[in-house]
């Protein structure tokens, strides 16, 4: 989930690089330098598993994989999503320099606050870990699509359409990363429960 | 497609003038030649780079050849659909059993196949039980995949591949970090598979003298189905630095 | 398979130090950013041709990465005609296309096409271990930097690493569709990858260890810049100050911009 | 710690009743005993899961043993502190070289470790390309790390454990996947390092007798540090499976 350069205003430019430059300070002082080998390569492992298609009906999508990325990093998942976001500005032209903040933003708050909302949760038994895993998946899609519609919105209030229509397009792909987080979730669980927080 | 190609009466899989090569890459095949017949047990010995696991996905249809054809059951495969067709026949053991292995546990990894396949749950696990035991691997089917040893996962993942009931057996250097205990279990385990056709690559002469009838090697691009040129790449083998055993 | 198809060459843009046109990048792209109006975008578009030929980067290449906007600049101009108003320019009885819609959309198309073709052109010229030094130079933090280059060192080994493991299914056929047995089968697939791969930091932390490692970066890059580096942001500080201009009506173009 | 353990005048290192369990597993080593003296070339060959690498990562202070000790240079080496100090003489050659590259270019790769032990910038370039040059490898300076072949990837990681200008060398598994040319390459370098020590684990018995004086293997958490072991481990080796070879 991104957005491309030169659709954004120059407040919204400014208020995304204010939030992703906190977010990505508190992450770097948080990460000690045991962590760093880790999150370098789980931010590659990110950057390769989104590029993964998964049908949606008769076409397919992208995975975002916010959710997961909140759970298994905490914090660190703004530096993260910031260097794998740079990534795929290099590679694809995804975004550029001047989204680098919005888009990082978009991607990494809800990630932070799935990781608070629904971590305690995981620890819990059956079908309350379930639903946390399924909500997390779910929540940090829909909240991301719930910040880019209002970066695109806050740009230009005749976006209010177009902006609209990129949340509407998310609510399949709330359901699959709902889906894929809840098995995700579960396959961790068995194999190396320790990954999780 | 017409029954076009029958030239040996028992031919199940023919590799005809199969030319291949990565985008902007040098060729790694070049108008190979090559056919494996019902019961065959073929080695293959060739240097790091050579192509044979390209020439296995070729195989397989996980890469397209640039030219020439791949026949099977005297059918000329080239569609998608027609490799599916095939994939459920042709069993490839990966060089790697780590890529092979992607499910938490091992009975789930190995009723993947068969799900696929179109079975039910309960068919499905039925036949991987029935595999597991076969390779003496009853024990594992609730260990986790990720936690076995290099030896261990090798079998399993064997065991993934007799689970879709294949005729013919593609091993890309099966030996490859086991230990001689599991290597000998793996010689045993071939020796019993009369029925079926396979075709093994390893580094180790020992191995496939063991449990092939022939053994080829790889050069420029072509199979060479030539006994002489075996012993002669062995011998230079030598010459750069692999002293013959001294010891006893 | 990842690839970085533009980042050899031995064009005049390739010659010039990555700090200097990682520089030139983000300023340019920040102020063609804040441009709001017609005349200083076509402007820029036309720098950004010009940077593009400089690099010698093949056009056809180089439409075919303008394919990455084409279907959000599609939704724009679907839609706002339709939705934002101003005088009307044409209309039946459901549809009114307005005018300020059909501007905002072609600003719109001028800017994503030209910063997007100034990004590949300074940007995509250089390996991203380049574009990481020169941030560094440029005072990005050092564990940002060092995270960049790890996670850059790793992507291409972790893509194969998923590449055969799409194969491996594949070869059981595995059918990708809507349904939930697909899904949980990308589940596991990505969860094996994020197990090995956090097996796999482990051990290269211990690496880092038995290297002396302590957290703190070094870097071994040294920039020293050359005429032609001076020269390059020179001309990317006027050029800049012309947009500016001309944004601000200072300076005016002929009517038909 | 006062240096109260150096029984013989040359050993470098030694591990003393060195015991090893993983969180709640069982023991990998069991009162292991070794000492490696100043120019020992020493091989150890035993089984898959037999602790090998284990005890490479207890020597530089990766895992911390639960009993025994690990004495270095006359002293025992307990605290994280003194482990830094070891690591810069025991330079460790990881089973996979894609654990030991961090870095996109080898030349930062290389300098990387000089850099971390305090030298400045010219001086870690300045090092780095004469370890190059000695493992003639000057051309690979700005080659890109990832896009080296397995054994490239072997000789680079060899030449940031160099870099380091260690004492002794733990190698484990080096010729794991390469073909014969390399390996050959790794053997004439092995025999130039005549002012190191080294300890070469391999299942590769040809390449441990071309490197190394004497061949160890391991059983029950303990080094055998007796010749006869070695030959009737071999012995056993052949029966179950591998023969001799029998070609010429
Ligand atoms: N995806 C790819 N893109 C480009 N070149 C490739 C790719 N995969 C393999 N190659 C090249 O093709 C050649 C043949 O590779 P292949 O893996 O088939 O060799 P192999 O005989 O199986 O070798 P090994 O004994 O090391 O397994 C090699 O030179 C390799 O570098
Ligand atoms: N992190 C770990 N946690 C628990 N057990 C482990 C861990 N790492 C290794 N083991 C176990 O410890 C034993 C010894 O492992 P080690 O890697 O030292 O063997 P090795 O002799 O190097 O084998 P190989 O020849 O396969 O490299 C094995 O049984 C292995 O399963
Ligand atoms: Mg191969
Ligand atoms: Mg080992």
């Amino acid at each position: 989930m991104h957005i491309a350069e030169g659709v954004l205003s120059g407040p919204v430019i400014a208020a995304g690089f204010a939030v992703a430059a906190v977010g990505t300070g508190i992450g770097l002082k948080k990460l000690d330098f045991e962590h760093i080998a880790e999150t370098g390569i789980l931010s590659a492992t990110f950057f390769v598993a989104s590029l993964v298609h998964v049908p949606v009906g008769p076409s397919s999508a992208h995975l975002i994989l916010n959710g997961i990325i909140g759970l298994l990093l905490g914090w660190a998942a703004f530096p993260a999503i910031a260097v794998a976001l740079l990534l795929q500005a290099v590679f694809f032209q995804f975004g550029g320099f001047t989204t680098l903040g919005v888009n990082t933003t978009v991607m990494a708050l809800p990630a932070v606050l799935c990781f608070y909302m629904f971590a305690p949760f995981l620890k819990k038994t059956g079908k309350t870990a379930a639903a946390a895993a399924f909500a997390c998946g779910f929540t940090a899609v829909f909240l991301s699509a719930l910040l880019l519609g209002g970066a695109l919105y806050f740009s230009d209030e005749n976006f209010l359409e177009v902006a609209t229509i990129a949340i509407s397009t998310h609510i399949p792909i709330m359901i699959i990363e709902g889906l894929i987080t809840l098995f995700c979730i579960g396959f961790l669980k068995k194999v190396r429960p320790e990954m999780l927080p | 497609m017409p029954s076009d190609c029958r030239q040996h009466p028992s031919t199940i899989l023919s590799l005809e003038d199969l030319s291949f090569h990565y985008p902007e890459g040098p060729p790694i095949l070049d108008e190979l030649n090559f056919s494996l017949r019902e019961r065959d047990h073929i080695g293959i010995a060739a240097p790091n780079g050579s192509g044979k696991s390209t020439m296995f996905h070729l195989i397989v249809g996980l890469l397209r050849p640039t030219a020439g054809r791949i026949v099977f059951n005297g059918k000329t495969v080239t569609e998608e659909a027609d490799f599916k067709i095939l994939r459920r026949q042709v069993g490839l053991l990966f060089q790697n059993a780590d890529d092979q292995l992607f499910f938490p546990t091992v009975i789930e990894d190995v009723a993947f196949g068969p799900l696929n396949l179109g079975k039910n749950k309960s068919e499905a696990l039925e036949i991987s039980y029935q595999v597991l035991e076969r390779l003496n691997l009853s024990d594992f089917a609730k260990r986790i995949t990720f936690k076995l040893s290099g030896g261990e996962k090798r079998l399993v993942a064997l065991a993934t591949v007799l689970a879709m009931e294949p005729k013919v057996l593609l091993l890309d250097e099966p030996t490859a970090g086991l230990d001689h205990k599991t290597k000998h279990k793996l010689v045993e385990m071939l020796n019993n598979f009369t029925e079926l056709s396979y075709l093994v690559v390893s580094h180790e002469f020992d191995f496939l003298t063991e449990t092939t009838a022939h053994i080829y090697t790889m050069e420029n691009g072509k199979i060479l189905v030539d006994e002489e040129l075996y012993i002669h790449h062995h011998e230079h083998a030598h010459r750069s630095g692999k002293q013959p055993h001294r010891h006893i | 398979m990842l690839q970085e198809n533009f980042c050899r060459g031995e064009s005049p843009i390739h010659k010039l130090s990555p700090r200097t046109r990682t520089l030139a990048a983000i300023f340019l792209a920040f102020v063609v950013a804040l441009c709001q109006t017609i005349p200083p975008l076509l402007l820029a578009l036309a720098l950004s041709f010009i940077l593009i030929i400089a690099a010698r980067i093949n056009l056809f290449k180089a439409g075919r990465r303008l394919l990455v906007i084409a279907g959000f600049l599609l939704l724009i101009w679907l839609v706002l005609p339709l939705t934002c108003g101003g005088p009307v320019i044409w209309q039946n009885s459901f549809l009114e296309i307005g005018r300020t819609g059909i501007t905002l959309a072609l600003l719109l198309t001028l800017k994503t096409s030209a910063m997007l073709l100034i990004f590949l052109a300074l940007i995509s010229t250089m390996s991203t271990a380049d574009l990481a030094h020169a941030l560094h130079s440029l005072k990005l933090p050092a564990k940002l930097v060092l995270l960049l280059l790890i996670t850059y060192r790793y992507i291409f080994l972790i893509e194969d690493e998923l590449q055969t493991m799409l194969r491996a299914a594949k070869i059981r056929n595995f059918q990708p569709n809507t349904s939930l047995h697909c899904y949980k089968t990308y589940a596991n697939l990505l969860g094996m990858l994020f197990v090995r791969s956090a097996e796999r930091a482990q051990r290269v932390h211990k690496a880092m260890l038995c290297r002396g490692f302590d957290g703190r970066f070094h870097s071994l890059t040294e920039y020293h810049d050359r005429a032609q580096d001076y020269f390059f942001l020179s001309f990317i500080l006027i050029f800049s100050t012309i947009l500016a201009l001309s944004e601000l009506r200072i300076v005016v173009f002929p009517a038909i911009l």
